[in-house]
């Protein structure tokens, strides 16, 4: 019943940035004229705890919203949301859409079951991993950065939305005090803010990250 | 939505007659007012008011608080107009003061009470009361309350959007409307005199 | 007194021994059922027209019928307690009313939610604004989607009968949810009428804990790591499956309990005269009002039937829509504004044109016989143009 | 009170019922009036249906005949015995659900200071000691910690008195009250101390045994409420009814509990409060002299 | 602060030209009340509502509102939200689930009481289980307390009727309360485009002595005024004017058709209404019915979409008419009693029509392919 | 207790999960623990979902490393932070409706008098300075009022911190937070003095920077509760998060504020006072 839209699913840990990156990838679609609706799922939890977020990305007019449940493309931010099952959608690709594509935060492949490896290759997706966390910390110098490297890689994977959207979407992110987060949220906000001297800088690292991190993306080869 | 075939008499209706507003009788627009229900041009409603108030045997007003002190600008020129309305059509005033339920007993002869308007209505023997200068709301919970248990006319003139309740209602009613109205009642009576007498030359 | 009491089956309780006829206002019924139901604790907050009530369940207490026995600071902390005691593995009782409902509101759905087999009386009264201290059941409407059982007593006789069997049907291990008994306030807590009543050295067997769906609350239960009510409020789908899989669970425990409210009371409503085209449905006091109306339509040779809802939740829907198979015209007298008894009727039967819903009183307006004859003859005549739904009074 | 708020319409003033005339040309508005001149001007509480003797309905009479500015005073109520009167008493008075009196009281104040910045309106509370110090507890001591500028008074009849005389928080210990079959298990809550301690920078006891004496004190409490912080004033008030002595006996009751000990007249004034007082009293008294 | 100029209401609404902003439901809340010229605020933090109240709050510390304070517990601040109403001011306030429950008492006492308070429902699920995640049951409970009730779809929805409920609860004729509910999440805290009016506009100020009853500020008649006196004494006629005033509520609710109806467009939104199968719903759960409708018309099923914006008054003439012409009727609802479906049931005439659910509830995402499922079922 | 509810059926004993099997072996059920023998015993708090450097957390384990018999202790606790860790706690533990807490304690002890006349059943209630100080405050003072023979232990952060950090009644003056946009308004609401005059027979106000003072005012209060009515606890549980500063430095935090505005401080009855001594006593001579 999908048409054209693109529907994301982000898993990650609390603290790892799930929903700002859902916020600035939302922000720069908007920016490129494109409609689109962001949600944050939300519970009582805390840092490192399991994460999701979700956007929904299209041409057209987008009115459902709550969890994205048949995604085409899904991020994962953390390895341990697929190696100690630390997220609640299981497993990892479940409702992937035919064609989908999963881009995972790893310094390497990581080792996929065979009949996980089967079902992916039944549903003739496309995976690609990224060392997003180093790729942040050598680029960007945090490894709060991490959401913004899974969203360089995304770019290189998939073009959504231009750099200079995301470039602008995280000006504004970061920028203002127009941002509305959860108080947990609004917090690690501020110790961002705090490891740089100034907003331009904040953009400019944030930027060398998206740039590495989109030379860093490797596709899975799994055999047929 | 279709207009509503629900009549606003004179009663007693019953034991516990339905709000109009819930019968589907929606308030008059501006120029409007309603009389038994019926959206009518306001020149009309007026003409009804002043043939029921000259036709009654014990027409009264019943002012409330909003005329009855002189407490804001215009005030008191409000008071003023009725009082010449009240002459023009021979009617006495019984006033609302307050509110409050007064309990055991108000002194009927002297005021009316919105929750319990009846017994001054049933002590003077009232036939057609007129509400003015009394609070939207608690005019609207007595004329539910007239309407159930005597056979009172009800008129409400008032300064806000009316009140489905009453029998006649005018509303956005000012120092003009009442001055007009009184015109209008003053005409009818010299129509009425000038039919009686021409009635009593001719036989 | 309470020492001589012993404990005999519910159903010889409630069918097996003779029964003695007494003069009483529907208080009394109230401690009565209490002085025979075996409960350990009650937990009282006055309110009109409540408190006579809790009153003589506090004079229960100092007799000895009850093991602990205290006012509370507020409904809301009255029924938070009551909570806590159930929590503690005890059967409890306690009692309020319109305001008083209102003000403890959050904590029904959480005693539903975790399982309480508390009974509770609600002696119906108006809410504010402006505030009355007179019947009618507009608190009933709000209640309805709690996931308490909810019986309605017609009188005294059914308090007594409906808070005895309330605590045996709330605590049958597949049900094990709160029952509120409710009545119409004055109507029937302080109308003296006669009741009859089985000898009071005989009560209920104490509740067990153990046979409980859930564990008790004590440490003495395993296991020992266990919360009542739990946070499933991860942000992840698990969590909201298992948050509305416990939702359906307790809409499970209501439609279990339709099975011993039909053994215990007999079944959810009781019909009179099955074969009419013409009906009057009502719960509570507007039943007493519609038996004399039956009278007054029969001797002008209408003939008519009655329906009487005695259990609004779970809600009679198939036998309501048994019964009306045949029906042309069903009339629902209501004390309250909203009409949500006629509101359910009509959602749970087709063709509910058929439904009249009225007449409605309430303030504490008494509802006269002619008021119910006048519905249904009205109705007769009906020729289309009105709309009879839109009626809140006559 | 606005100039003119409580002059007749002309035309209508024959037609106004006599006690509103006699509220219009001898009511307390705009006058110095205390207890003291009780009887030489109209009051402000109409007849009212509590019981005969009942130590609230004189209380209720000599706060309200200690108003300093009833033409600016609004009242806040509470269900129970006290609300009884109130839809006679000619000053606007709200009565809302039982047990918010305070926290009604803290947005209409807020809300008529908002209105009337350059107008000092008293925003007064009188409740039961149900509506107090149980059901109310929380909202009435949060307002005393938000420093709300409210006077609280108490009617302190120690039972539920309109529903039927149940234990309540300010019954003695040991009294055997409905809902309390075996006697009160605790003592009377001492709510002057958690006044002190929550904030008030005003508390008193008192009784309508001592009339002059208590509208000293409603007036204090009221004035220090202007500038300087909430005020809390409790008045005990034996309930013949409830407690079964005869109605005429009610002041003798009240000197038979302040012997005992069980009921004493007290006064608590912070220091800022002293000061303020000194200042408007002194004022006053030179004003006079 | 902005310097706001004030402007009609018709202006605000309809003619002054909107920007398209991103932003949550609950900057949608904020943005809103930054135009309606609130005099106070009182908030309680409960989550998803706790966003929402601290915007309101920043906008207070900016300038926009006179008042604003944490109030103790949701019962206190629906208390004191009443006072300040009373007093003749334009007041706002926030909550949800329990919080709705906990100040339960309170909303048929701002109705009984004409107070024109506008309340954002920013509804979640009820305990027991405790969870904070959306579900509309808290509206089931509020059908019957007197106050209007708007169901916003979204962001978009959350503006407009926050705006609107104050013009239409502020109405003589009406002046009643409204809540204007959304789902907790679902739309407090998805972000998505709004079209918000110039924020240097701003609605006309309250003015209190409009109001159907006087307000207690000792300047205005009569002085000798309770609001709201014991109408309980045993007799007959205090039980009649009990009785008349509460239809006297009723009857506000009557009378605000005409101003939603002027206001909000009207009471419901339709769809190809003609189609005979019908998806009726409110809330988010429109939302998701758009794109099954959207589907299934791509499949070309013949369905259109019902999205009703007032419970309370309910839409029971227009509904009604729909359901004369329609095979069926689909409520899909995010609670598990369907509230919805049985106040559609006892206003069509054919109840066998209305179809019950989908219903998902606890925080579920209710996906438009079971809503999608229900149509091709009525197909099949 | 009885020990039974602990003790595996043999033949499902090795299927049990290791914590259980810890907890059998290792479990503070059969012989007494304090805080003193942290490290050396099974906790009863498994692991939890706080933020690193939480207070809160950290006066959990605390507090339940203390209690003078676990076996027989149940905890009523209210929505907030403090049920993260609690709902993992090898205890019986409810919570509700938020601030309902001390009513919900009180109708548990006394149905728990009733069916256990001979045990001590210690009713603890542990919850936030929200839902017991704001929206509570009236249950909680009732609960004291009627000398309910329940501890009550405030973990106070000074802020809503589960909903995101607004002023609570709790949070000190001046202090910028969510819902107070100019800052806190009032002060800090005087819960212990409050508790003095409200009928507590004990109280203590203590810090997570002295982990051995806290262990021992939550023993006495528990104890005192069992034979003489309400106890009160209130402990600093500075909040890393909502407060800004880094989660290192949570008991530096803590330590300052014992200097500063939170400073030891007890107060017991008479009666209460004798009890402890002789307990002391008595503890000496089996000693010895």
């Amino acid at each position: 019943m999908r048409n054209s839209k693109t529907f994301i699913r982000m898993s990650g840990l609390g603290g790892q940035g799930v929903v700002t990156a859902a916020h600035i990838l939302g922000v720069a679609a908007v920016k490129s004229g494109l409609k689109c609706t962001v949600n944050p799922f939300f519970g009582a939890e805390k840092r490192l705890a399991p994460t999701e977020s979700y956007v929904r990305i299209a041409a057209e007019d987008i009115w459902e919203r709550g969890e994205v449940l048949f995604p085409n493309i899904i991020l994962i931010f953390h390895p341990h949301v697929i190696t100690l099952g630390k997220c609640y959608t299981m497993p990892f690709f479940a409702g992937l859409q035919q064609g989908g594509k999963i881009i995972i935060n790893a310094d390497r492949p990581l080792d996929l079951r065979e009949e996980e490896l089967a079902r992916l290759r039944g549903l003739d997706a496309e995976v690609y991993y990224v060392p997003a966390t180093q790729v942040a910390v050598e680029a960007g110098g945090t490894a709060l950065s991490t959401n913004i490297a899974i969203l360089g890689a995304l770019l290189a994977v998939e073009e959504l939305v231009s750099q200079e959207a995301i470039r602008d979407a995280i000006a504004e992110r970061f920028g203002g005090g127009k941002f509305v987060a959860s108080g947990t949220t609004a917090v690690l906000d501020d110790v961002l803010k705090s490891k740089f001297d100034r907003l331009a800088q904040l953009i400019e690292k944030n930027m060398a990250v998206v740039a590495a991190a989109g030379g860093s993306v490797s596709q899975y080869h799994f055999g047929v | 939505m279709a207009a509503s075939e629900y009549r606003v008499l004179p009663g007693p209706e019953g034991y516990l007659p339905p709000a109009a507003a819930s019968m589907g009788v929606e308030l008059p627009q501006r120029g409007e007012a309603l009389v038994e229900g019926r959206v009518v041009p306001e020149e009309e409603a007026m003409l009804r008011i002043a043939e029921r108030l000259l036709a009654a045997r014990n027409p009264v007003f019943f002012p409330g608080p909003t005329i009855l002190w002189a407490w804001k600008e215009g005030a008191a020129e409000k008071a003023r107009a009725v009082l010449g309305l009240m002459e023009a059509v021979g009617a006495r005033a019984i006033p609302m003061p307050d509110y409050r339920p007064k309990y055991p007993m108000i002194n009927p002869a002297v005021e009316i009470n919105p929750n319990h308007p009846n017994l001054t209505i049933w002590h003077n023997r009232i036939d057609v009361g007129v509400f003015v200068g009394v609070h939207c709301h608690y005019a609207n919970v007595a004329l539910k309350i007239i309407r159930g248990g005597t056979d009172c006319y009800t008129i409400a003139l008032c300064g806000e959007m009316g009140h489905e309740d009453a029998m006649i209602t005018l509303r956005d009613v000012d120092v003009a409307k009442l001055e007009r109205l009184t015109e209008v009642a003053r005409a009818l009576a010299t129509a009425r005199l000038l039919r009686v007498e021409g009635s009593g030359a001719g036989g | 007194m309470a020492g001589l009491q012993r404990e005999v089956d519910p159903e010889y309780l409630f069918s097996g021994v003779p029964r003695r006829q007494v003069f009483i206002t529907g208080s009394e019924a109230v401690a009565e059922a209490v002085k025979r139901a075996n409960a350990d604790m009650a937990i009282a907050y006055p309110i009109t027209p409540q408190s006579e009530s809790m009153h003589l369940v506090g004079d229960l207490f100092a007799q000895g019928y009850l093991k602990d026995y205290y006012r509370g600071e507020n409904e809301f902390a009255v029924m938070a307690a009551v909570h806590g005691a159930s929590l503690g593995g005890g059967r409890v009782f306690t009692a309020t009313s319109g305001p008083g409902t209102l003000r403890a509101m959050e904590m029904f759905p959480v005693w539903a939610g975790s399982r309480q087999p508390i009974v509770c009386a609600f002696m119906c009264r108006g809410v504010s604004l402006p505030p009355s201290i007179q019947p009618e059941n507009i608190e009933m409407a709000m209640l309805l989607d709690t996931g308490m059982l909810m019986f309605h007593a017609e009188d005294a006789q059914d308090l007594y009968d409906l808070i005895l069997r309330a605590f045996v049907i709330a605590e049958q291990p597949d049900v094990h949810l709160p029952a509120g008994v409710f009545v119409d306030g004055f109507f029937v807590t302080h109308t003296r009428s006669a009741v009859a009543l089985p000898p009071d050295d005989l009560k209920l067997p104490a509740y067990d804990p153990r046979r409980a769906p859930v564990p008790t609350f004590d440490m003495e239960t395993p296991p020992i790591r266990i919360v009542r009510d739990p946070l499933l409020n991860k942000s992840n789908f698990i969590s909201y499956s298992a948050n509305a899989s416990w939702h359906q669970e307790i809409v499970a425990a209501a439609e279990r309990a339709r099975k011993h409210i039909r053994r215990y009371m007999g079944g959810l409503l009781e019909v009179e005269d099955p074969y009419a085209k013409i009906f009057l449905a009502a719960s509570g006091t507007a039943v007493s009002q519609s038996r004399e109306a039956l009278k007054v339509l029969r001797s002008e040779g209408i003939r008519a039937g009655l329906i009487k809802i005695k259990s609004v939740r779970p809600f009679p829907t198939e036998e309501i829509v048994a019964a009306t198979a045949h029906a042309e015209l069903i009339v629902v007298p209501e004390f309250n504004i909203g009409g949500w008894l006629a509101r359910e009727i009509k959602a749970a039967i087709d063709n509910n044109r058929r439904v009249v819903g009225g007449p409605r009183l309430f303030g504490g307006m008494t509802m006269p016989t002619e008021l119910i004859v006048n519905e249904v003859r009205n109705a007769l005549d009906w020729s289309g143009a009105k709309r009879p739904d839109l009626r809140a009074g006559i | 009170m606005i100039k003119g708020l409580f002059r007749i319409s002309p035309g209508f003033e024959d037609v106004m019922p006599a006690e509103y005339k006699e509220l219009v040309t001898t009511g307390p508005y705009g006058r110095e009036v205390g207890v003291s001149d009780l009887g030489t001007f109209k009051e402000l509480i109409e007849e009212h249906p509590l019981c005969a003797g009942c130590a609230e309905s004189l209380a209720l009479r000599l706060i309200l005949a200690s108003l300093p500015n009833p033409e600016d005073t609004v009242i806040v109520g509470s269900t129970g015995c006290s609300s009884l009167a109130f839809s006679q008493v000619a000053v606007h008075n709200i009565h809302s659900l039982f047990g918010n009196q305070n926290a009604v009281a803290t947005g209409l104040k807020r809300a008529l200071r908002l209105r009337f910045p350059d107008k000092v309106k008293d925003v007064l509370v009188i409740a039961g000691d149900g509506a107090t110090v149980d059901i109310g507890l929380d909202m009435v001591m949060q307002s005393w910690f938000r420093r709300e500028l409210i006077t609280t008074i108490m009617l302190d009849n120690e039972v539920y008195a309109n529903t039927g005389g149940q234990e309540s928080g300010m019954s003695p210990q040991g009294a055997v009250l409905n809902m309390a079959p075996l006697g009160k298990k605790f003592p009377k809550v001492a709510l002057p101390e958690i006044a002190r301690e929550a904030g008030c920078v005003y508390v008193a006891t008192i009784s309508p045994d001592l009339p002059r004496r208590l509208g000293k004190v409603v007036r204090r409490a009221i004035l220090v409420a202007r500038e300087i912080g909430p005020s809390y004033v409790q008045i005990f008030c034996p309930c013949p009814t409830n407690f079964k002595f005869r109605s005429a006996e009610v002041l003798q009751k009240i000197r038979e509990r302040q012997k005992e000990g069980t009921f004493q007249v007290r006064e608590y004034v912070s220091p800022e409060a002293e000061a303020y007082l000194a200042g408007l009293e002194g004022a006053k008294q030179r004003e006079e002299q | 602060m902005t310097t706001q100029q004030v402007v009609a209401p018709e202006y605000l609404f309809f003619e002054a030209e909107r920007e398209r902003q991103f932003m949550t439901g609950s900057e949608a809340v904020a943005e809103a009340v930054k135009r309606a010229n609130i005099d106070m605020a009182i908030s309680y933090p409960i989550t998803p509502q706790s966003e929402s109240m601290h915007l309101v709050g920043d906008l207070y510390a900016k300038g926009y509102l006179k008042e604003y304070f944490r109030g103790e517990s949701e019962f206190a601040v629906m208390a004191a939200v009443a006072g300040a109403a009373m007093g003749g001011v334009r007041v706002f306030t926030a909550t949800g689930g329990p919080g709705t429950l906990r100040a339960f008492e309170m909303f048929p006492t701002w109705a009984g009481a004409r107070l024109p308070i506008v309340c954002a429902f920013l509804t979640r699920a009820v305990n027991a289980p405790l969870s904070i995640q959306p579900d509309t049951l808290e509206m089931a409970f509020m059908l019957d307390t007197g106050i209007l009730m708007f169901h916003a779809e979204n962001a978009q929805d959350l503006y407009d009727m926050v705006l609107k409920a104050f013009v239409v609860a502020e109405q003589t004729d009406v002046h009643i309360p409204v809540g204007v509910f959304a789902d907790g999440f679902f739309v407090t805290h998805t972000r998505e485009q709004v079209a918000v009016a110039p924020a240097d506009l701003k609605l006309p100020p309250y003015n209190p002595y409009y109001a159907p009853v006087p307000v207690m500020d000792m300047e205005n008649v009569p002085v000798r005024q309770m609001r709201d006196p014991f109408v309980m004494k045993s007799n007959f006629i205090s039980y009649a004017a009990h009785a008349s005033w509460q239809q006297e509520i009723l009857a506000a609710q009557e009378r605000a058709r005409k101003h939603v109806r002027r206001y909000l467009g009207d009471l419901l939104d339709t769809e190809h209404a003609e189609a005979p199968v019908l998806v009726m719903a409110a809330g988010t759960a429109v939302s998701q019915s758009r794109e099954a409708v959207a589907a299934a018309r791509r499949e070309g099923l013949e369905v259109g979409l019902v999205k009703l914006k007032s419970l309370r008054p309910f839409p029971r003439e227009e509904v009604r008419v729909l359901a004369r012409q329609a095979r069926a009727l689909i409520v899909p609802e995010f609670n598990r009693v369907g509230w919805l479906s049985r106040e559609i049931k006892s206003v069509v005439e054919d109840t066998t029509k209305v179809i019950d659910g989908p219903r998902v509830f606890g925080g579920m995402t209710m996906p438009p392919e079971l809503i999608l499922a229900q149509i091709r079922r009525c197909y099949a | 207790m009885s020990t039974k509810i602990i003790t595996p059926v043999a033949e499902f004993a090795e299927l049990l999960p290791q914590e259980y099997k810890d907890l059998v072996a290792h479990g503070p059920y059969n012989e007494r623990r304090s805080v003193r023998d942290l490290g050396t015993f099974k906790e009863i708090v498994d692991e939890h979902p706080h933020c690193a450097g939480c207070g809160v957390a950290l006066a959990i384990r605390l507090l339940a490393a203390a209690l003078p018999s676990p076996a027989d202790t149940l905890i009523v606790g209210t929505p907030g932070c403090s049920f993260f860790a609690l709902v993992q706690a090898a205890l019986n533990y409810s919570n509700t409706a938020f601030g309902n807490q001390n009513a919900v304690a009180s109708g548990l002890k006394r149905m728990l008098q009733i069916r256990f006349p001979h045990i001590h059943k210690d009713v603890v209630v542990v919850a936030g300075d929200g839902g017991i100080a704001d929206i509570g405050l009236d249950l909680t003072l009732h609960s004291w009022f009627r000398r309910e023979k329940i501890t009550t232990i405030m973990l106070d952060n000074e802020v809503y911190a589960n909903t995101g950090g607004q002023e609570s009644g709790m949070s000190r003056q001046g202090k910028v937070l969510n819902m107070a946009p100019q800052g806190k308004r009032f002060p800090k609401i005087p819960v212990f003095e409050l508790a003095k005059v409200s009928g507590c027979v004990y109280g203590a106000r203590v810090t997570v920077a002295s982990p051995h003072r806290v262990g021992r005012a939550v023993r006495n209060a528990i104890l005192l509760a069992r034979e003489f009515g309400s106890t009160y606890v209130q402990i600093y549980t500075p909040c890393p998060t909502n407060m800004k500063f880094s989660p290192d430095q949570t008991l530096k935090v803590a330590r300052k504020a014992e200097k500063d505005h939170y400073t030891h401080e007890e107060f017991m009855s008479a009666e209460a006072a004798a009890y402890l001594a002789r307990l002391k006593a008595e503890s000496k001579e089996m000693r010895e």
